[in-house]
């Protein structure tokens, strides 16, 4: 069962009065982040936005533990705390490593698949909003095709975004989930989920950003749920290899198609004077995506 | 009567040493990755782990740079963590190994020297560590087996008092690979020597600290209005850290000599060295190498002795300054090369020397680049064409370059 | 000025050759084990540096001394070398260095006199491939004689017991394959033919 | 005058808000709030906080009526965009009357 909205717990861990850009996506996810996790929780971080949420010495913005590590190093960190923690006899407490995407998809990668081998006991939360926001907007991996980035600033990137689910899929990790901010409960749930279980655990929330995708703040919370509605984003869960949708995705794979990007697309200045061929290529890709996922959802009937 | 188990004197080799050290020290997380010539180390240590004769989590990373990381992450949360590695591996870690002295790690690592490629080379030379001088790493050099295995278990008992990773450097192959004998203290003496750990920083969901924080350039206020440190007082403490380390270093060296009946100099340690003229300075197997030499020069009727580095850093500034008082010529055997300028050691002692008025010659080598073999007599032979070149008034030498045949 | 640095210490340089896999390098380290035991402080043993691939050649090397020994530079002047496989006496130029009436001992069927290596050092020949046969000292289709070899080594050199040899084996095996490989040994002392080389 | 008091040899710091000082000074639009839109106020806490829920800065309390930490606030204007009543405005700061909370 879904956790309702006014069911997701009151107290706050993410402390008013940080570093993150006015309208952050990463800041609403990491609320509920914190809030599935209740205190019960060492997070893991290299150099990304949220090391600036986090704050400057000498004082944190989060009420939680947190160590900062270097930035390809996150998953070996937090298999070094995991390790000494065991060491230690200290159980109960789930290590999270939290990269963003430039983290995970690029530099992070390789400490990511040996620790995914190892099925060592963490939950590894990627937040993708799909470049190098921290340090100006370039591309990375994870940026979709057609997006202008301070690296790509001319053509807009080329190639399209690394699968990380089936990168995940293929190290055979037992839980595997995508969210995004703009659905809290849906997140709230998966954090939830992924606690109770042990070994490793990858979840992929995509977060909007205002200055990287280059739209009004206040449209943070819309984005990701245009994105939802026309699949840009597919909130789905991969449990022990089953593919489930879950929360708007489900819902709309009951009710038909998803939108087209175009509008999702427009309302982007990242993906201003993207030509019609690229935003057909962007549209097959989206949509081949969308029904290669409702497939294999065995209850859709797929 | 109750039986005290004896140590026992094994014929064993470098690697093997330091993985019986390790397991000695208790360490109680260890990743480490394979690279020649270090892979004993790990080998041996995982095969302790799984016969389940040490308790420790092993964790088989898939790089160096995790290998570091890992430690890391463990040394932070409160466990004692090892790891050892040589060469590329080394400079795989480099922002690790930064990391470790800036975050205040007392990891300590093994690192078995070995030459720097390109090109490849599985051979000994000290690059790889001496490279890593300048990133706040307390650095001590074995000159022989017995002598690994025992600054491995000085090394955690430094490193968790000031707070400071140690990097325990032996020449590859030469001491690595070649059997000597070495007596192993027992479990019950080394856990009389050296207590458990207790992390300075706290991880804990009971009491949430954020650790390794972006560090202003300015001391900043914290929550209740105190004052605290920037980046450069952070800094600024490591470098004390390292200071107290050399005080640090001769105490743990003398204790361990109360203990084990053992001790290796301190900071420095010295052959026929008192009354020399001549002063052979090297680190490593080289400087034992040395002693051989001493004795070949003083049959010559030269008064030589060796004054070694044992701990490369923090310097031995003070142990060489009175060391060298009497000494009319230091010669300085280096593995290593800060290359556009001399010898890394050569360097340090000249800088150490200069200004104490007058003072004896330093001359450079550079010896035994990527396995390089280097005999008793070329160290001979070198330190006889600087006593000369000295007696005939020379008072500039380039670093000269041990059986480089060019 | 010239020094001569191994007879000022009066240092013992041994050398091994044998191929990969053939346990060169163990023995060296038996080697040195017993000789520890026989009073001699100063003991190591080292495997040529490098990568070492099986059938290819490889050597090995101690020195003893009474003193603890200060040098790990490479040996150039073996007093002895013991050869695993009689095709690497070209092969490996495995005389090199040998000093006068240094031993050179050789797993041969031959008598020493029928060896074809002339130098003014002494020859010792065992048959240990075929006392090791005997004892089924075989791995991986590899007939293992280094240990046998350690007999040989004793028998002409007398630098070392046949005790210590068995200790230093006992240590390194478990039970039964140490007894077969200090039987080897045993069985090669005593079947190892000495003779005075010299051309 | 000197930092040793704080005695870390690393760094190490406690939770706080407020870390990057008052950011409601990066606002240039505040959110008001009508009560007799709100639903949250109207069902006396019964529904909707959609505006506790997607703000960014926590300074919503889950509470009716309606309080947003305008210490804090950075006037992203998420709040008032997913209001389904449309009883949250952004009004421009420069227009505002009170202005109490910018002291320090």
């Amino acid at each position: 069962m879904e956790t309702k909205l006014l069911e997701l717990p009151e107290k706050e861990y993410l402390l008013p009065g940080n570093r993150t850009c006015a309208g952050c996506g990463l800041s609403i996810a990491f609320r509920y982040i914190l809030k599935a996790l209740d205190g019960e929780a060492i997070f893991v971080v290299p150099a990304s936005c949220l090391t600036v949420l986090g704050g400057m010495y000498p004082v944190s913005s989060v009420a939680a533990p947190w160590l900062n590590v270097s930035f390809p190093s996150t998953a070996a960190s937090a298999n070094g705390v995991v390790a000494g923690l065991k060491a230690l006899g200290k159980t109960g407490t789930t290590v999270v490593a939290f990269a963003g995407d430039g983290g995970t998809v690029d530099i992070g990668i390789q400490a990511l698949s040996g620790a995914a081998e190892r099925n060592v006991d963490m939950l590894y939360i990627c937040y993708d909003n799909e470049a190098y926001m921290n340090t100006g907007t370039q591309r990375s991996s994870a940026t979709p095709l057609g997006a202008k980035t301070a690296t790509t600033p001319v053509l807009g990137k080329q190639q399209h975004a690394k699968d990380m689910i089936g990168i995940m899929e293929a190290h055979n990790v037992g839980y595997i989930a995508t969210a995004t901010s703009s659905f809290p409960a849906d997140l709230y749930d998966k954090i939830r989920k992924a606690k109770a279980r042990t070994g490793m655990r990858y979840i992929h929330i995509t977060t909007p950003c205002s200055p990287g995708w280059v739209f009004p703040a206040r449209d943070t919370v819309k984005m990701g749920r245009i994105a939802v509605d026309n699949a840009m984003i597919v909130l789905l869960e991969i449990e022990d290899g089953a593919l489930r949708l879950t929360g708007r995705s489900r819902r709309m794979a009951q009710r038909g198609e998803p939108k087209p990007i175009e509008g999702y697309v427009r309302a982007q200045q990242r993906f201003k004077g993207i030509g019609p061929e690229h935003l057909d290529v962007v549209q097959q890709w989206v949509t081949d995506r969308w029904h290669s996922y409702v497939k294999r959802d065995t209850a859709l009937g797929g | 009567m109750a039986t005290v188990q004896q140590p026992e004197t094994s014929i064993i080799t470098g690697n093997e040493a330091m993985a019986l050290g390790a397991k000695l020290c208790r360490v109680q997380v260890i990743a480490a990755y394979p690279i020649t010539p270090q892979s004993q180390v790990t080998e041996n240590l995982s095969g302790f782990v799984e016969s389940g004769q040490l308790e420790a989590e092993y964790v088989t990373v898939e790089s160096e740079h995790s290998a570091l990381s890992v430690c890391i992450g463990a040394s932070t949360v409160g466990a004692r963590a090892f790891t050892a590695t040589s060469a590329n591996g080394l400079a795989y870690m480099c922002e690790l190994i930064h990391w470790a002295a800036g975050a205040r790690l007392p990891l300590v690592m093994g690192c078995v020297n070995r030459a720097m490629a390109a090109p490849w080379s599985v051979l000994n030379d000290q690059q790889d560590s001496m490279s890593q001088r300048d990133a706040g790493w307390i650095q001590i050099y074995a000159r022989n087996n017995q002598e690994i295995i025992d600054n491995l278990i000085q090394a955690y008992k430094i490193a968790e008092s000031v707070h400071v990773p140690v990097m325990v450097c032996y020449d590859g192959y030469i001491l690595s690979h070649t059997v000597m004998p070495v007596e192993v203290p027992t479990a019950e003496q080394v856990d009389a020597f050296l207590p458990s750990y207790t992390p300075h920083t706290i991880l804990d969901p009971a009491d949430p600290r954020n650790i390794n924080q972006v560090t202003l350039a300015d001391p900043r206020a914290n929550e209740v209005g105190e004052t605290c440190h920037g980046y450069m007082e952070l800094r600024y403490q490591l470098q004390e850290a390292l200071g107290n380390a050399r005080a640090r270093a001769v105490e743990v060296d003398e204790e361990y000599g109360r203990h084990f009946g053992r001790s290796w100099g301190g900071m420095t340690w010295g052959y026929k060295n008192e009354d020399a003229d001549v002063l052979l300075v090297a680190a490593g197997s080289i400087a034992s190498e040395a002693t051989v030499a001493v004795d070949a020069l003083r049959e010559a009727g030269c008064k030589a002795g060796v004054l070694a580095v044992r701990v490369y850093r923090p310097f031995p500034e003070r142990e060489l300054l009175e060391g060298t008082r009497n000494a009319k010529l230091v010669v300085v055997f280096d593995k290593s090369l800060s290359y556009g300028y001399q010898g890394p050691i050569c360097a340090d002692v000249k800088a150490a020397l200069y200004g104490t008025g007058g003072g004896p010659a330093v001359h450079g080598y550079i010896a035994g680049l990527g396995g390089r073999d280097v005999k008793t007599r070329e160290l001979v032979e070198a330190t006889q064409e600087s006593v000369r070149r000295v007696e005939a008034g020379e008072t500039h030498k380039e670093t000269g370059w041990i059986n480089c045949q060019f | 000025m010239s020094v001569d640095i191994g007879s000022l210490k009066g240092i013992v340089e041994i050398r091994w050759h044998g191929r990969g896999g053939q346990g060169a390098i163990s023995s060296a380290q038996l080697l040195a084990r017993a000789a520890f035991d026989d009073g001699f402080q100063g003991v190591t043993s080292a495997p040529t540096f490098g990568a070492e691939r099986r059938g290819a050649p490889v050597s090995a090397s101690n020195r003893l001394s009474r003193e603890p020994l200060r040098t790990f530079s490479q040996i150039e002047h073996p007093s002895a070398v013991i050869v695993l496989d009689d095709t690497l006496l070209e092969v490996a130029d495995a005389t090199k260095g040998l000093i006068e009436d240094g031993w050179l001992v050789i797993n041969s069927p031959l008598d020493p006199a029928a060896v074809e290596c002339s130098g003014s050092f002494r020859i010792a020949t065992a048959d240990a491939t075929r006392i090791a046969q005997e004892l089924d000292l075989v791995v991986a289709g590899s007939v293992i004689v280094n240990t046998a070899m350690l007999g040989a080594f004793a028998r002409a050199t007398e630098l070392v017991t046949l005790e210590s040899v068995e200790r230093a084996i006992a240590e390194k095996f478990p039970a039964e394959l140490a007894r077969r490989n200090f039987e080897a040994a045993r069985r090669t002392y005593e079947r190892t033919k000495l003779a005075t080389g010299g051309s | 005058m000197g930092t040793r008091d704080c005695g870390h040899e690393s760094a190490m710091s406690k939770p706080s808000a407020g870390e990057a000082g008052h950011t409601g000074d990066w606002r240039t639009q505040r959110p008001v709030v009508d009560d007799a839109r709100c639903a949250a106020a109207k069902t006396e806490g019964a529904a909707c906080f959609r505006c506790w829920l997607y703000c960014p800065e926590a300074v919503i309390p889950r509470e009716a009526p309606i309080t947003i930490d305008l210490d804090y606030c950075k006037g992203c204007g998420i709040c008032a965009e997913e209001c389904p009543t449309d009883a949250i405005t952004m009004e421009s700061e420069a227009s505002a009357d009170d202005g109490g909370t910018e002291e320090d």
